[in-house]
């Protein structure tokens, strides 16, 4: 019933400069994604990405009680990213601070083109996102999580949704930046896409980078995007079989 | 929270099975369901515990941070736990601060693990009156399948014997800590708990949620290895018997010391 | 219209070991329970046990405006335990805290058996404790004083219950324990009863007992309530005559 | 909180009482209702009153606390004055952090005790700049019939004039408290605040909550002894005219007098 | 459609003893009234007086959604008054505080004597006045311009609520006390009418006075407001022509 | 906050115009609504702006004061951005704590003004460790007219090129303030934020509230005075593709570059 895929050979075909934990400029930390792992959820996933552990549930279509949301047409997706306490080296106080509340919107700003909301007027899909364990990036894992959880919920949707980032470390630009590399690194630009069309439906960019710079940097992000939409495939086929 | 209603249907099949000494997932009333542990889960965590019972799931976490004492006694460390029934975990939990059933569950494990004096919290002192650890113990609830209280005190026992603390040494009345030296919390006593639910009559051990939501009453058994009564906690809209809770504490000697199998065998 | 009922007669007939108050091991400490003692209130109590001062408001049944915490077949009983700022040494901060959060839970718990909150479905019975002086257990003299405040308004109930807590307290089974013996004490149980069965409505342990000496605990906690039972009967019967 | 729908014929009925120069109890336009003051009532608390005015009924608490002055006033103890209007007094109060109605209560009792100069706060100053003493002084309002603020000032007075607080020394620069020496709170000045309800065209003194729920404004006037004016605070939906408001003062110089009796003669 | 009124001309005709700001004690600091300054509200003004900068925005009549303030035969008003944090020297935290909540009810209470309300039965009228910058005299600056903004919005009123204070400094009754003659001065009296028949609306009064001291700031501060009516009706003139 | 239905109608009259070349205001696509910029508007804050765009209108005030800086930058002063989008603003803005909106806005704008180095905070260092300057900054939107993104960093930068603090010195380890001189915020850098929407398959700048409301999608670009990108946050509910994202930062460095001449020519 669970399944795990690995990314074991993924990176092989590079041999760039070597950064501090000894990956390819291209090349994504290990990872792993697993569908349906929650029991009273109506579809979950759990993904680790390097030292990131990132838990999500789906619950919805269902019916949506505060009236002043309800939408007359369409579904709303509400996403709610969410950190443990004991997710981070110093304590996180439990409920939502300013970033919590900004990443939330934009995870579900993000997911929302590739869900057919039009299906479910005047109620409401919730995706709960659960930081574990945080080391570097974990908005795009849980986004890339949702969408793998939004599948295992049944939720009709036009593509599945995967983000990943890059950025500048040491003058170099490089996939999928490690919690130290974002830290002392010059900038970080997280990005999703609809792998089908190549769509973007997250982006941010934080730093400084030359409009070249970006180019390059957005361009990898897409590439390592690419690369986990294959194991979040994988990892639905193995939930529900081919 | 929503109100679920239960069908009284549902209600009146799982009373007759009891009645009949059967259980809807064919346990005896003093039989747990699958139980799985495990520790050291989260790297960043300085102690962590996953535990399943049955389909009920909880991440336990426990962080270390130094503090002041409370002023009544300045030369004890602190516990403090926290619970989160997230709206993961079911489809009844909403976001919001802890209400009054994550608060309940929080205090009764805090309870539980401080009166049996499961760490040595004297050993957590660095500065009489000045500094001590403070070990913070976070309940992260993501399945809920009934009997959240047994799971836990499970977990949260399993980690804190997974908790290593950084040494800490007072050089000229300041603080040291040698991030390399890492020591294992000095625990004293074990202890689990075990809740019994009413149901048709009887007493039966870890309710599942369907049972839960059709019980009479609750009643939880915070016991230590060496069978003391730690702490306990009556719940539930309906009342006990004496008899049922002198039956509840004999029968809780027995079930927690299988229980305490499952933890690891020591902390090193 | 103000009954007041002492226990200047009560533990009479104990002789056993003295504590720091000089009372006996199965002695209460003096208390007296007054009803309709407040005028906006459908129904009130007022008890002082020891230096514990306790003001309990009742209202309803009445409509209750929450939908969803409305239940269609029955009444719901809320209780709201609070401490006045300044019921204790170092001023509380007004506000609900953990502590009052579990307590109001329990309360509701332990008052709810013996009320037929069937017969007032969709509606809501509100008890309101208010904390005035606290001088170690507060909570069980909420109980009881909020069943004559209940009895005051005229809610109809089964039975009358009665709280009570016993512990133990340097080495020893103790009745009712003060402050100061809670704080040193082994151990402290809360146990509130439905007189005319006996029956168990709130039980807590906090502390650590042998289950022998858990059994002589619970014992002599009943014991009290049953004397406290007698002294809420005749604060009714005062207000209302028989 | 709650609306309350007055029926027209209420209104019009009490309306017309006062234009025939009476009240619904009986009372005359200068009479308060009986009023019942108690001091001492709570030993936890270093000063304490609780008050009755009919059936209005205020617990008033007061606790010092040493705290850091603020910043413009560093030799100069600080005065705080909370008030709960707890849903145990009245049907349309709410559980909740205090509301507006609330928190004016608490503003204008603090306002006419501090602008009185009731106590002598630099006599409160311990270190200058560091250390002073800070009095809180919480109402709990516990069953409402009208005329909170005559109420909460007069129970506020008598709990200032009921608080011993412990004897601080400076030793080293240190603060040393002696919990065995208990002084009276320093009182420099008495004051005491007193409410007309305009109704039918009269202001009538001491409006009981039926009075109030029909009148068409207030007003709230606190006087000192010496018969200065420390506080006015206007309420109600409809204005008032100089001559009323001139009128008001005037009658509050008798009534105070009167009122004044309540206090207890000296702190000792 | 901006228009601009200024005092040059009042206070010509004191005399009588200098202040700090060199005022006579009858005069106004100098002041200017704009109506209409805000395009999405519904009616709108900015009140400059001394170091005051004061806007008010009016939204309604419209729909009042909170159906337990909704009132059967008139219209709710409702006042938010409101600091920005940097208004002051010390940084405001934003939100509500306790001085706020009791301003914003007494500013309501002021202008609902003057507004038919009884017109707009079940709906709300909402008053938001933000006090951008505060020298002294901020709650009366707020109901000048409110009165202002209700006018600009077309809502039906008796009179334009006008607000001044007077109050006593250095032992001399002084109208329009500044942010130093406040701090250091013996009392503060606000006072708000309606013109035409001279009612007062609002009435505070913190400090010490005799009654003969009191009498002659309260008729100070109504010469004050009568001046400052003037202000305000011209702001509404200009705006609207005569 | 209310949700605001678009009239379809609406929706697809905008889309046509856009389809043809044109905007409902006769702007080009490139071209911002009038700007309106003004400082020091507000004497108490020592940094100040007004900001229009449009019929957009925002206040943005600078407040430093004396803190402690974080513990893995203790040399680096600290950047406060705070935003309240007030109900004065907009009838669809309620009373409250900052919504997710208002959080984005306050982050975006913190994001581009730190990332783009515009102050220097390490010359906000006063005692490294210990004291370091703070500086406040709030943006209080008056007026909501759509792309409150470009006003919010256009007005904040103003606030902080306006921005003169008081000299702080340190003499035997304390702080010394000197009131009397006062020193231009170091300013290092200059950073704007431009806005796109797409609507009808094109990307319009500066988008009004009218166009904000039927937009596909949303793409704000921060950019410094050298051309490079310092911060970039897409919007709304439709995706955008990589094309899009290029050319509308291939546009920015042309339209930034007149965005830049509202600003002072220096500070101080």
């Amino acid at each position: 019933m669970i399944t795990i895929i690995t990314n074991k050979i993924l990176g092989k075909d590079s041999t760039s400069s070597k950064r501090a934990d000894g990956r390819a400029s291209d090349e994504l930390r290990p990872f792993k994604i697993e569908a349906g792992v929650l029991e009273r959820a109506d579809g979950s996933a759990y993904l680790e990405l390097g030292g990131n552990k990132v838990m999500v549930a789906v619950y919805g279509p269902r019916e949506l009680h505060i009236r002043r949301l309800m939408q007359p047409d369409r579904a709303v997706l509400r996403c709610r990213y969410n950190m443990a306490p004991f997710s981070v080296d110093d304590r996180k106080r439990p409920g939502p601070d300013r970033r919590s509340v900004e990443i939330s919107k934009i995870t579900s700003e993000a997911l929302m083109p590739a869900v057919f909301l039009e299906k479910f007027p005047r109620s409401t899909i919730d995706v709960f996102i659960e930081v574990l364990e945080a080391e570097g990036g974990t908005r795009c894992a849980g986004i890339t999580a949702a969408s793998v959880a939004l599948a295992d919920a049944g939720v009709p949707m036009r593509d599945l949704v995967v983000a990943c980032a890059a950025g500048k470390s040491e003058g170099e630009v490089v996939l999928d930046l490690s919690e130290a590399e974002d830290k002392d690194g010059e900038a970080d630009v997280p990005v999703a896409i609809m792998p089908r069309t190549g769509e973007v439906t997250l982006l941010q960019s934080d730093g400084n980078l030359t409009p070249e710079e970006f180019e390059k940097t957005l361009n990898l992000a897409i590439e390592g995007c690419m690369k986990l939409s294959e194991a979040q495939k994988e990892a639905i086929i193995k939930r529900y079989g081919d | 929270m929503g109100v679920t209603i239960i069908p009284e249907i549902i209600r009146e099949s799982l009373n007759n099975l009891v009645k009949n000494g059967e259980r809807s997932d064919d346990r005896s009333f003093d039989d747990y369901r699958d139980i799985y542990l495990e520790t050291g889960v989260i790297s960043k965590a300085e102690g962590s515990a996953r535990v399943k019972i049955g389909k009920t799931q909880i991440m336990v976490g426990a962080k270390p941070q130094i503090g002041e004492p409370f002023s009544d006694t300045p030369n004890v460390g602190v516990l403090m736990t926290n619970s989160e029934l997230i709206p993961m975990a079911s489809p009844d939990f909403e976001p919001g601060p802890p209400d009054e059933r994550s608060v309940e569950l929080a205090r009764v494990t805090d309870r539980c693990m401080r009166e049996a004096g499961v760490v040595d919290l004297e050993k957590l002192c660095i500065i009489e009156g000045k500094k001590v650890w403070m070990i913070f113990l976070d309940l992260h609830i993501i399945d809920y399948d009934g009997n959240l209280m047994d799971a836990a005190v499970l977990g949260s026992m399993a980690a804190l014997m997974d908790t290593k603390i950084q040494e800490a040494k007072v050089v000229d009345d300041e603080v040291v800590i040698d991030p390399e030296k890492k020591v294992p919390l000095p625990i004293k006593e074990k202890a689990l708990m075990c809740t019994f639910a009413k149901i048709g009559g009887e007493l039966i051990v870890d309710p599942s949620l369907e049972e839960e939501q059709v019980m009479d009453a609750r009643i939880s058994i915070g016991m230590r290895a060496d069978g003391s009564i730690c702490a306990m906690q009556k719940g539930g809209m309906q009342p006990l018997t004496k008899d049922e809770i002198l039956k509840a504490v004999e029968r809780t000697g027995e079930i927690t010391k299988k229980l305490m199998e499952h933890l690891p065998q020591n902390n090193q």
